[in-house]
This record gives C-alpha cells, structure tokens and sequence, in this order.
C-alpha cells in the first residue's frame, strides 16, 4: 500500500527524517511511536505532501507520490489529521464537512454561475457524505454547532470524520487520543478498529502505550530521525533498543 | 495558601465556572481531574489573571488576586505553566529560560542557579539551548515550558496538563521532577488527565465537571474510588 | 567620482530617515501584530510639533525633537490604548481600518489646527560642506550621523537588555510574556512610545530640508511599509537594511534612470524580492 | 428582522431598488450618489470575494478597478470602440491581469499579501500616471461617451443611467450569492478558515486563491467600466489605494464576509459622508473616531452581529433541547452511561 | 431678502486643500463684497452665497457634489478648480443649464465646447515666448526641465519645448519630478545639473519649486529659472528666504508686486481681512470671477437661468469695475477663455520687476 525507500528530510543542519525505508500493508493498522523530536509528526507531513522531501522516494498505491502538493496526494486517497487538531473553526460542524467531499466532485466556476444539474447533484452528494462520515464517528447530534464550541474529544471525532470524508483509502493520524482522558481514549480506538474492518489503512502517531500496543499490527519506532526499530507489538515491547530509548523499563513486556 | 473561593467565570454568554471552591496549603500538592472541557485550564487562567473572574475571591497567603495584572501575580509567586506552552518561539531556548526569570532580573546569580537546575533536570534543553523554541518537537518544547515556569522560583506552581504530548519515558521523569520540586517545598497544582501518574504523587485532588468541584479528596480516598477509576484512569 | 559620492551619501540621507520611520513600524507590527497605517500621521504630528515649538516658543532644534518626540510618544500611546488595546483580539483588518480612523483624524485635526499650509522649518545648520567636489548641505550630513546613532541605540537596547527582550518577548507571545511576569500593557505603551519617538525624531531631523504640511506623511509611510515587508516584518536589522536598500534604490534609480519613475522603484523592488523571496530578505523559517 | 433573511428580503431591496428614482423625486443630485454608491458596490461585493469569504486582504482592488475604468476610457476615446464592446472587454482585462498579478501574489499570506498588493495597487497608479502613450497620464482621459443605447433605452439622464447600474448590481449581487452559497464558496471559505487543512483536504489552493482573485478583480474591473461611462472622465486618482481603504470599509461596516453587509456599507457610507459635509474640515475629525468606535464596538458589521447573534440564539435553543433530553451527568452517571466496555 | 448661491467643489481635505481654500477665500471675499453693495436683479434684492463641498480632488466626486449643489442648492453656477473635476461636470452641465467656471489654464477646457463652461485664468501659452526671451537673453540657450510632472506642468512643458527651440535653443536635460508627492529633489536635481544648462525650467505649486529651486543653488546652479505660471515667485521666496536665491528668474507678477492702481486696490482690500499674508492670483482670479458672474445676473436680470448669465459674462467681465478685477481681465474669446493683459516679473537686483507680457511680444 505505501513504501517508502529510503526518505530523509533535512532542516538546515538536522535530519528531523533520516534515511527511513518501510512498507505499510493494505487494511492493517501501523503505528509509528518514538520520543519527543523522533520527526514522527515530520514524517507524516512528508507522506501527505505537506512539505517535501530532501530525498527518497514515496509510493503509493502503486504511484509515485513523491513530490505531489498536499492536495494532489489527498485527491490519491490519503487523508490526515493534525497533531493539534485544526478544525475550521467558526464553521459549523457539518459545513467543515461538506467541504470535505470537495476533492471529489468537478463542478467548476462554469456550473456555479449556470447553476448546473451536476452542482445540485454535486452538493447533495458532499451533504450525504458528511452526514455518513459523522453517523460514522457518532457524531450526528453535533452537525450544527460550531467547531470551536465542541469538546476535545469531539474535535478529534470531527477531525476523523473529515479525514473521512475525502474518501480515503488510507489515513494518517497525528496523536488521535493526545488530550483525551482514558475512558474516551477506549472510545477512539473502537472508532479507529472500525475503520480498518470498513477497509481502510490506518497510520497513527501515538504516546499512549496500552492503547498502541492493544491496536496496532505493525509498529515502527523512530529516535533522532532513524529507524531504531519494525515489528509487531510483541516484537517491540521486548526490543531492548526500544526499551533504552523510549519505553522505559515500566512499560516493557512483563 | 492558596485558595480560591466562589470563583466563576464567563465566556461570554457561556458559564465556564461555577462557583469553584478550592484550595492548596502550603507544600501540598493538589491535583485537579477532569474530562476535556471541565474547566481545568479556565480555574488556572482565572488564578493568573489572564481571565477576570465573573465573582469570587482568590487569596494567595493575605494577598487577594483578583483584579490584579497578571505580572503582578507572577511576581506574587503564582507562577503557570500553560496549557499550549505559550512559549517565545523565534528566541533561543536559553533566552526563554532567562526570561522565565524576569521577576528576578536584578539577581543574575540566582537567575544563573536556577538554570543550572533546569537544565539538570532537562539535560536535552541544555543541548538545544541555542536552537529556537519553536523549532523544537512538541515534547521538547514543553519541557522549555515547565523549564521557564521553574525560572520564577514560584511559590506556588500550576501546571496544565505538563505531560500532553510527551513519550511515556519523558512522562515518567517529569512526575519524578513535579515531585521533587514539590518536596523541595514548592505548592503544586497539577491539572492532569494522566490520573493515575498524578495522584500517586498527590497530597488531595478535585474532580471537575462542567465548571464545578464534583468530589474532593484525599489522594487514596480517590485512587480507591469506582467512579474515579473508571472515568479517569480506566483500569 | 564626485557625483557618485553625492549618490551615496544622498542615499544614505533618505535610508536613514526610511530605516526610522520603517524601525517603529515594524517594533509595532511585531508586538501587536498592527500595520499601524497611521504611522505616517505620527511623522507628520512630530514635524508639526517641531516645527511650533521651534517657531512659536523660540526653542532650539534639538530641545524642539525632544519636545515632539514626548508629544508624539504621548499621541501613539494614547492610539495604543484608547484603539489598539480594545482591538487586540480581533483580526488584522480591523486594526487597518482603525489605524486609518486614526490617520484620517489626525490628519484633519492637524489641517483643522495648523491650515493646509506648507511651511518650512529652519535648521540651525545651514550651511554647505564642500569636500573636493562634493557638495552636501549639513543638516544632510546631520541626519545620516544622527540616524544611525539613534537606530545602533535601539539596537542595543533590544538586545542587550532585559527591557528591551521583553518588547520582543511579546512580540512573540502576549499571553507567555504575561505569564513570566511581563507587564504586557506596559510593554505594548511602551512600544509604541518607541515607535512614536522614532517617528518625530525622523521627521524633525528631515523637515528643514522638506515642507511640513498636514498629508506630508502619506509617501513616507507607504515606503515604510515596502520598507519592512522587505526586511522582514517584525525584524529591526531588516528595517535598517530595507530602508537603506530603497534609499539607494532612489538615489540612484533618480539619478542614472529616470526622477519620473523613482518612485515605482521602490515598489518594483519589492515585487521583484516577493517574487524570488516570499519571506523577505532577512526573515528565515516559515510563515 | 427575519423579512431581511431569505428571497423576500431581498426582492424587497430589488423593489426599494427600482422605486428610489420615483422616491428621490428626480432629484439628479440623489441619484448620482445612489448610482456611484452602487458602482463601488459592485466593487466591493467583488473584493468580499477574495477578503470576506477567501481570506486574502487585497489592497491593490481599486488599481483593478482603474484597470477597467482604462479599458473602457482608452478604447472609447483613442480607438473608437463602440462602449458596450469596450464595456463588455473591462471585467476580462481586469480578471486577466488578475490572474498574473493572482498567481505572484498569492504565494504570501497574511499581511504580507496584503502589503505586497498595496504596492502593486501603488504600481498600477505609477503605471497609469506615468505611461502617458496609453493613458493620456496626470491629464486623464476625457470625453467618454455615455453607454450608447440599447433598443431604444438612451442612457444619457440621471435616470436611465441608475437604472443601467442598478441592473448591473442586481446581476452582482444574484452570481455572488450563487458563487457563496455553492460548492466553489464552501471551497473559498475553507480556505479562510484554515489553508493547512485545505490543502490536506484535497483542495488546490493556488488554483481556487487565483480563481476568486481573478472572480473578484472581475468585478472590479466591471465597476471600473461603469465608473467610466458614468463619470465621463478618468484620472490616475481612480487607482489610489484610499478607494481601496473606502471599499475595505463599506465591508467592515456592514458585515464582512456576509453578502448583504458589503452592499449595505457601500451604500449607507457614502450618504453617511455626504451627511457629514456640513461639518467641513471637521468631518474628518468626526469620521475617523466613528470609524473607530464601529470597528470596536461592531466589529462584524452590521448584518454580521445580527448573524452572529441568530446563531448564537439557535444555538442556544439546541443545547437547551439537548440538555433536556440529558439530565446534568455526574461522575458516576456520566461513566455508567456511556457503558465502557474496556477490560 | 432672497438668497442665490453660486456653489464651489474643490479640494478642502488631503494634500491640496492648501489650493482649494485659496481659491474659496477669492470667492467669499467677492461674495462679502457684493453683499455688502447689494446685489439686485430685476428688481429684486438678493444676498449672494459661496456653498462649498469638498471632493478631495476626487472627480467622481466633484460630480456628485455639483449635482448637489443644483439639485439642493439651486445654484446657477458653479466653481471647480482642477481639470478632473472639471471634465467630469462637463459631462452634465450643458443639460443642466449650469454655468461652469473653470479655473484651470488647460485650454481644452474650453476647446471642446462646452457652451456653458467659462475658463478663468488667461491660456498659459502667452507667457511662453516672453518668458524664453528673458532668459535666453539673460543666461543663454541651454535649458533643462525639471518642472513637475501633473496634468498641468506636462501640459507646460509640450508647449514650452518646441518654442525654447524655435528660439534657437537646446534643451540639454528632460527630468521632470514629481511635485507633490516626493520627498526629495537632491537626485533630481543633481542629475540635470550635470548636463551644464544656463536656464532651469522648474515650477508646480510654490512651495516644492521653491525647494527645487534651493536645491540647484545648493549644488552650485549660477543659472537662471523660468518658472511656470502655478508656483508664485513671491510665495517661493517665503520658502527659501527671500528672493536672493532666485535672482535673474522669470515668472508671472505676483499680485503683490503688481504696480497697476487696480491689483493694488485689490492687495489694500484683501489685507484688511488678512492683515499677514499676500494675496495670490488664484484667490484674486477667483475673486474677479465671482464678482463678473454678480454682474452678469444683473445683465441678464436673472439669478436661476444659467444660459441666460453665460450669455452675459464676456460683457460682464468688460463692465467690471475696476477695484474688482486686479487682473485686468479684459473679456472672454469665443470659446469662453478670459483675455487678459499679465504682467510677467523678473527677479533683479533682490526685487522683483515687472514687464508687461504684450510689449515683451510686441517687441519680437
Ligand atoms: N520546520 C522545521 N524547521 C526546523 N526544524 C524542524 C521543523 N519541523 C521539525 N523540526 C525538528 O525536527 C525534529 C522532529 O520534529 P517532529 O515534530 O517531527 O517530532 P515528533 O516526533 O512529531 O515529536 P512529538 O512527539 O513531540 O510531536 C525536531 O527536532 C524538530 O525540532
Ligand atoms: N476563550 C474561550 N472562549 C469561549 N469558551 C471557552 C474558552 N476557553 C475555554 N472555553 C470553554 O470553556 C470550557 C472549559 O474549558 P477549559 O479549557 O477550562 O477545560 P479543560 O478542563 O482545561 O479542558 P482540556 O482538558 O481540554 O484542557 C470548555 O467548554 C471550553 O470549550
Ligand atoms: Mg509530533
Ligand atoms: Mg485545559
């Protein structure tokens, strides 16, 4: 589903992404942790196009994405949220919707001024799919407040439905449980096994141990920008490496 | 020491806080739970001054806090630690730290003795002491946070929820040091959702729930509480 | 040769009284986040005050700036806190539609006052250096020394004092400075105080070689503004450096290219680095 | 107040509209304030495009708007163009210079495209002021004729002449509204409200950022043509940014990002000013501190704050229902509700 | 006692309100003057009165203002000083049956024949000749421009250009500047000095040419200027401390300095209303236009019918008495262009003095 050769970005001196191969499968949730500065959120801006590569190379699906504008890898079917969740603030919660589905419809100015058949049939379709994609999250009963007003946890519900709703086939998520209490934490791990069983591909940052470990099928561990580590929780858990620089003896297999 | 008394609060229309009655003694450490949107940060805002409360009293010792600038609490020693870090990103990570000093600007030397403790505590801010604050990741960001806020030598210290965003590791360090600052005789409280890893290091905590004190207790009154448990540290 | 040397120096004039002017716009966009568009109304307050306090109350040139400096710091103080302070959360357009209240009202006021006349401000220092060849009228000489005295002071105030890191402290994070225990209103007066300062400094230093009048400011502000986004917004080397770039810009572009089309050049230039640079000159990192 | 919200409120504006000239009672004076009101209304409505719902303070609006007014006055008067054809060519030539100034410029954000376009505006005036074998320069372009007449319908009264730019608003006014309320608005909107996201959502910023740069400047270059045939004369003075600054305000005062507050500022302001001429030199010292006191106390215009306060109403009303239906949750009912199911 | 208006619209706000209450001052001090004579027409009493709107030069707005003042203020005629606005009111006067006075000296003001318009200042193009045969002669045949760059002063120098050259002279420098908006002629100036002219071609408003003016004396200019009619010799010397700087210049009389018994009548008058300041020739142009169009109502025994008083001026501006017409105009040509006889001023030993424009042409 998604390989990545050898991608290393550079800020002036640093490698925040330093020579990472991997491969994500199809349908299987991946989760990458690492501490603080490992250039976790870094990778993911490079996957989603949000900056670009010093070098490397990122396929996916088959395709070169290398390169591409966030928008262009968007359209290809990979969809994000944000480590701090960004919402369209002063927009209600189903607009941000709406504006979700954008990328996969084709009225243009043309349809707008003539008011086209398509554009009707366009927009109904972008109101349908935000309303699925928050019936997805459990979310129905908030469509009209403003984002700004809703909870924490309601915001990274929304932020997922957003993701959602671009259609993608796969999602990378930025800290999805950061600044959620536990008993909602369980919430979003359910939601986040039900998008896999609806297909999708799942690629999550997270610091919360219990929940990566319970969820996650494949897990790859960054430090200083370089992979120290690829494998199943089980794997990891007991991976000394991973235990020195990250894990802390707690946190490793009894 | 520090105690709050009948503090509300209004955004706007909406009522933030509801008569929230609480207090930390001197060299206690408080812990605050709650869900998201409790009020946790809007108690601490309150107390700094950042937010203006709607009624109530907040009395640090003899001095009552309300109505005062929030430079002026700080040099009271009602220092915060803010949710969001608020930190000075286009300067050097050092200069951030001296800056968290600047109620102590005249004394150079004790202003240099506390930065050595910091940078003690957080030896990676050492490191990156020339690199500015915002390049850094968030994790390391909000050490130069609890770093700057240490800076003053408050007397009573408010840390909002000091381990979002950080690795387990760094978690695991930074309740070591939150209690080590609190031995050394400073008054915490500590707004956390990390309940577990809070209260084993609390003397009392308050839940919050919609803008009001729901329960009060002692840290074990609280560890051994079913709701408790379950909403916040879910085992 | 000569002519050349004329062309530095007349640029290193009018950078001088840019790099002024741009200083306390760009001191004021960083702490509050304002394009202050009024900024030009204080330049023009301060030449006025100047100009008064010289010909009304018989002061000499020099206690005359001082005067118009204290009057035009208390005028962009009390535009602090009387528009600015209100406004602080609400985006920048409202802060530009708010400065221009402001100009439009000080502006009038000083044509309500004073009549729309020119006047002309006489300088103690009249007279004409000639070193072989070159000639350059002394007050000339006066503002590039006195310019570049004022702005290597406020450069080592920022950053070699405590005082001046809390103005970029805020500048940085209104919020975080107040939590460190910065007096955030104080600091934000005493920006614009700065700024104001800067301002009457800058037009009283120029006006015995220009008119003082009620819409003197317009230009010179613009320019400013071209001036900063050049530098960098927010950053006092790139003021300076912007503002000599653009006086140079002119002087020569009068000189070997065309008067007609001095002034485009400022703004081609700028469109010209925007283009190539969208950060500015001397900014780094992203926006 | 609810009359103002849907199709109602607005054919009665039509009507207002349409009846103003049989009102004002044929006084010229009234009319050639309403029909310039207007123009710049169309202007507006155009700079909202790209201010209110995409986010991008423009300030180079007005040297769009010369641009057109240029284009109708040079190919009127040096090149015999029959007007409407010249009209017809004013919002193209606009939008097409727009789309190169569009695709430099909207690389910065923030105050730097705004500053960057203040300069360009500034370039444009320079241009036109000195560019004397195009423009005729400082000395301006005079004898533009009036819209010739089309089936019969002379536009040379007061009259006739309000009506043509009363047809011309109501077209701006009925594609803007199609333009906020479609897809392509969503999109512009989103922009504003977050460009990170928008693009993470898919959507090609430069391309739509030019789009409503381009759709806006069209509209300033419309306004431009009719300020032409309307005035009669041009002067390098069209292009200067205070008409910007004039337009930036009209919005703020009536509502930013709304589609009835740019209109109702551009045409309440200029009677408010022309109200204010008694006070003479005075009127500014009066004007400036209302503007002030507008943008503090009214910040999001007129018909923003009564949107505001609908929603916050509506709003309000919901949560009222929902709490009725969810009885104030405590610790232990909160968790016993939500039934976690976790080990 | 019934009130007529004759309206004004004119910049009062921005950078030329300086101008706009100029030339308003002539006119209430016209109107003031009339009143207090009292003013009659067929038969009835009226009390005259200027009603002024300001337009920030602005021409759109000229046009509304214009409409106002004939819709609310029913004012016959009308006074706007700057070409824009002038244009843009010429689009509707003639329906209106408004008179327009003009004060501008472009002369197409008049020339595309607008029946209702009435150019107040003199066509500038009779200075022209005189003013090169005073320094030609003085200085000699290398002149650089370096006048400003508005509607006006471009108009100037085109017709200026060809007859310097007619007269067998070089222009050795073109630079024209900006006026009104910059902030510094040293470039400028130092650029066309380097040319080497003998004679310098400077003016817009006084006050910058009067710096220009400084500044080439500044770099060593010996030469002479020749100034365009807009900036005022006396006005400039106020600027820059006296007419020693300006020795051996050429440009129009100023009022002041006129020695004919009407200006000075005039100049006596106008100092007992504003005891400190000279008066300069757009508030005593402006003044004689008020007073003609009083006079012309009287003719045409009508205060509303504006074709009625077009009719009359060119006799009203012959019938004017002499305190009030300073300077001497003498009617107006076809097109409606006042004809006046100007004196030019050459700066001389520390003086300026002054030559009559029809014998310095007659003497050619
Ligand atoms: N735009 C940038 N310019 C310079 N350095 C950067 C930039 N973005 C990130 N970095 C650096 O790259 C490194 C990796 O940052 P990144 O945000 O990817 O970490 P992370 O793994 O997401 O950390 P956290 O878990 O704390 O969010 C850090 O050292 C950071 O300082
Ligand atoms: N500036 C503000 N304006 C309006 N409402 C606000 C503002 N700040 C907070 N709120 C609202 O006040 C309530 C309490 O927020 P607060 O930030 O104090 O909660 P918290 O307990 O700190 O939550 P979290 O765990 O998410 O930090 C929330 O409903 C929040 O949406
Ligand atoms: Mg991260
Ligand atoms: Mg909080």
């Amino acid at each position: 589903m998604l390989e990545i050769q050898n991608l290393t970005k550079r800020f002036g001196g640093l490698s925040a992404v330093h020579d990472i191969s991997i491969s994500f499968e199809k349908n299987k949730i991946n989760a990458i942790i690492g501490p603080n500065g490992a250039g976790k959120t870094t990778f993911f801006n490079l996957i989603s196009g949000a900056i670009p590569p010093t070098s490397g190379k990122i396929v996916f699906d088959g395709k070169d994405v290398t390169g591409l504008r966030a928008d262009q890898v968007a359209q290809l079917g990979v969809s994000r949220t944000f480590q701090a969740t960004t919402l369209f603030e002063r927009a209600s919660v189903l607009d941000n919707l709406i504006v979700g589905h954008r990328l996969r419809t084709k009225s243009g100015l043309m349809d707008v001024l003539l008011n086209t058949r398509r554009l009707k049939e366009e927009e109904r379709i972008c109101r349908v799919k935000a309303q699925e994609a928050l019936d997805f999250v459990g979310l129905s009963h908030v469509s009209h407040r403003i984002a700004a007003d809703i909870s924490q946890e309601e915001r990274k519900r929304v932020a997922f439905a957003l993701a959602l709703a671009t259609e993608p086939k796969m999602l990378l998520l930025d800290e999805p449980a950061g600044g959620v209490n536990p008993e909602e934490t369980v919430g979003i791990a359910e939601l986040i096994q039900k998008l896999v069983k609806h297909g999708m591909t799942v690629c999550l940052i997270e610091h919360k141990m219990d929940m990566i470990m319970n969820l996650a099928d494949k897990i790859m561990v960054l430090n200083y920008g370089e992979k120290i580590a690829e494998g199943t929780p089980a794997q990891i858990r007991s991976n000394p490496i991973v235990i020195e620089a990250y894990l802390g003896s707690e946190n490793a297999a009894a | 020491m520090l105690q709050l008394e009948n503090v509300s609060l209004n955004y706007g229309s909406f009522r933030a806080l509801d008569n929230i009655n609480i207090h930390a003694k001197e060299g206690e450490l408080v812990v605050l739970l709650g869900a998201n949107g409790a009020g946790k940060s809007s108690i601490f805002l309150t107390t700094s001054g950042l937010h203006k409360a709607a009624s109530g009293s907040i009395r640090f010792g003899k001095t009552e806090l309300v109505g005062m600038k929030p430079s002026a609490i700080v040099e009271h020693g009602v220092v915060q630690c803010p949710e969001g870090r608020k930190l000075f990103p286009a300067m050097s990570v050092l200069k951030n730290l001296t800056l968290g000093g600047y109620v102590h600007r005249r004394d150079s030397k004790g202003i240099k003795s506390t930065l050595d403790e910091v940078f003690a505590m957080f030896p990676i801010l050492h490191e990156k002491r020339e690199m500015n604050a915002g390049s850094l990741s968030g994790g390391q960001q909000q050490m130069v946070a609890i770093g700057r806020s240490l800076m003053s030598r408050p007397k009573a210290l408010l840390l909002d929820e000091p381990s979002l965003g950080l690795a387990p590791l760094v978690v695991k360090q930074m309740f070591e040091a939150i209690e080590k600052i609190n031995k050394a005789g400073t008054t915490v409280m500590l707004a956390e959702q990390n309940a577990y890893a809070a209260l084993r290091i609390a003397s009392r905590a308050y839940v919050i729930e919609g803008g009001r004190i729901v329960m009060e207790g002692s840290r074990d009154e609280l560890l051994n509480n079913e709701a408790v448990r379950k909403a916040y540290i879910g085992a | 040769m000569e002519l050349i040397l004329e062309q530095i120096l007349n640029g290193l004039t009018l950078g001088g009284v840019y790099s002024l002017v741009a200083l306390g716009l760009t001191l004021v966009y960083g702490i509050m986040h304002v394009p202050n568009f009024a900024h030009g109304a204080f330049y023009m307050v301060g030449a006025f005050a100047a100009f008064f306090l010289m010909s009304s109350f018989g002061l000499n040139y020099w206690v005359a700036m001082a005067g118009a400096g204290v009057i035009v710091a208390a005028i962009a103080v009390l535009a602090e806190r009387l528009v600015f302070h209100p406004l602080r959360h609400h985006e920048g357009l409202h802060h530009m539609i708010a400065a221009i209240g402001i100009l439009l009202f000080l502006e009038a006021s000083a044509q309500a006052m004073f009549g729309a006349d020119f006047r002309r401000m006489q300088t103690p220092y009249a007279g004409i250096i000639s070193m072989g060849g070159v000639t350059l009228p002394s007050q000339r000489l006066l503002i590039i020394v006195a310019a570049f005295a004022l702005m290597l002071a406020l450069h080592l105030f920022l950053r070699k004092t405590t005082t001046g890191a809390t103005i970029i402290a805020m500048a940085q994070n209104r919020d975080g400075a107040a939590l460190v225990g910065i007096d955030a209103n104080r600091v934000a007066m005493m920006t614009f105080a700065i700024s104001g300062v800067l301002a009457a400094v800058a037009a009283t230093l120029y006006a015995p070689i220009n008119l003082v009048y009620p819409a003197m400011g317009n230009l010179v502000i613009t320019k400013a503004f071209v001036i900063i986004v050049l530098g960098g917004m927010g950053s006092v080397p790139g003021a300076i450096l912007g503002g000599l770039i653009i006086g140079f810009a002119e002087s020569f572009g009068a000189f070997y290219i065309s008067t007609d089309y001095k002034d485009i050049i400022a703004f081609v230039l700028l469109v010209v680095v925007l283009s190539v640079r969208p950060q500015g000159l001397f900014t780094t990192g992203a926006r | 107040m609810k009359l103002i919200d849907g199709k109602i409120g607005w054919m009665l504006l039509l009507a207002l509209g349409i009846a103003f000239p049989f009102i004002a009672a044929g006084n010229d004076y009234y009319l050639t304030v309403m029909a310039t009101a207007y123009i710049f209304a169309i202007a507006t409505i155009g700079l909202n495009l790209i201010t209110g719902y995409t986010g991008q303070f423009n300030l180079a609006h007005s040297g769009f708007m010369a641009v057109g007014a240029y284009t109708v006055g040079i190919l009127t008067v040096d090149h015999n163009v029959p007007f409407w054809i010249a009209f017809a060519l004013s919002g193209f030539v606009a939008a097409g210079l727009g789309f190169f100034v569009g695709l430099v410029s909207l690389r910065l954000k923030g105050h730097f495209f705004s500053i960057f376009t203040m300069c360009v505006g500034y370039i444009m005036y320079l241009l036109i002021e000195k560019w004397e074998g195009l423009t005729h320069g400082t000395v301006g372009i005079m004898g533009i004729p009036a819209p010739s007449p089309i089936a019969g319908f002379e536009f040379e009264s007061p009259r006739a002449q309000y009506y043509l730019v009363l047809f011309f608003l109501v077209l701006a006014v009925f594609f803007m509204h199609r333009i906020a309320n479609s897809l392509l608005g969503r999109t512009f909107m989103a922009i504003r409200n977050g460009d990170d996201l928008a693009e993470a959502l898919g959507i090609n910023l430069m391309r739509n950022k030019v789009l409503a740069f381009m759709l806006s400047v069209f509209y300033a270059g419309l306004a431009g043509g009719l300020y032409a045939g309307f005035v009669r004369f041009l002067g390098p003075g069209i292009a200067g940014v205070e008409h910007t600054f004039d337009m930036t305000m009209y919005m703020l005062v009536g509502g930013i990002g709304t589609l009835l507050g740019p209109l109702l500022g551009a045409i309440g302001v200029p009677w408010l000013t022309q109200y204010l001429q008694f006070l003479q030199d005075y009127r500014f010292i009066v004007f400036g501190p209302l503007l002030i006191i507008l943008v503090i106390f009214v910040p999001h215009g007129i018909v923003g704050s009564y949107l505001g306060w609908k929603a916050r109403n509506a709003s309000r009303l919901a949560s009222q229902n929902a709490a009725r239906q969810t009885p104030a949750a405590g610790v232990v009912g909160r968790s016993q509700q939500k039934g976690s199911s976790h080990a | 006692q019934e009130v007529v208006k004759i309206g004004f619209s004119g910049p009062l706000s921005g950078g030329a309100a300086l101008y706009g209450k100029n030339v308003l001052m002539g006119m209430e001090m016209a109107a003031n003057e009339v009143n207090a004579k009292g003013l009659e027409v067929g038969g009835k009493k009226y009390k005259l009165e200027i009603v002024s709107l300001d337009d920030k030069y602005n021409p759109s707005e000229t046009a509304i203002n214009v409409q106002r003042l004939i819709q609310q203020h029913k004012t016959p005629a009308v006074l706007v000083p700057h070409s824009g606005g002038i244009f843009a009111v010429q689009a509707f006067n003639e329906k209106a049956n408004t008179l327009l006075l003009a004060y501008t000296s472009l002369p197409q003001v008049t020339e595309r024949g607008n029946k209702m318009s009435v150019r107040i200042p003199p066509d500038f193009t009779i200075y022209i000749d005189p003013f090169i045969k005073v320094e030609m002669a003085k200085f000699g045949k290398n002149v650089a421009i370096a006048g400003a760059d508005h509607d006006y002063a471009k108009a100037w120098t085109a017709a200026f250009k060809p007859k310097w050259e007619a007269a067998g002279g070089k222009v050795v420098a073109e630079n024209p500047m900006s006026y009104n908006k910059a902030t510094d002629f040293y470039s400028g100036v130092s650029k066309v000095l380097q040319d080497k002219p003998d004679v310098m071609f400077i003016g817009g408003a006084s006050e910058p040419s009067a710096l220009v003016a400084k500044q080439a004396r500044d770099l060593g200019f010996k030469g002479g200027f020749l100034i365009m009619d807009q900036a005022k010799i006396d006005e400039m010397a106020k600027v820059i401390g006296g007419l020693g700087p300006l020795e051996g210049s050429v440009g129009v009389l100023p009022l002041a300095a006129d020695p004919r018994p009407n200006a000075k009548l005039f100049v006596s008058n106008f100092k007992k209303i504003q005891p400190d300041r000279d008066p300069t020739s757009e508030i005593g142009l402006n003044y004689t236009a008020v007073h003609a169009t009083a006079i012309a109502m009287k003719l045409a025994g009508t205060v509303t019918d504006g074709v009625k008083i077009r009719e009359q001026m060119d006799k009203a501006f012959k019938t004017l008495p002499a305190e009030n017409n300073p300077q001497e105009i003498e009617g107006l040509d076809p097109k409606g262009g006042t004809i006046a006889n100007v004196l030019m001023g050459v700066v001389e030993g520390g003086k300026i003095k002054d030559v009559s424009l029809r014998t310095a042409n007659a003497g050619k």
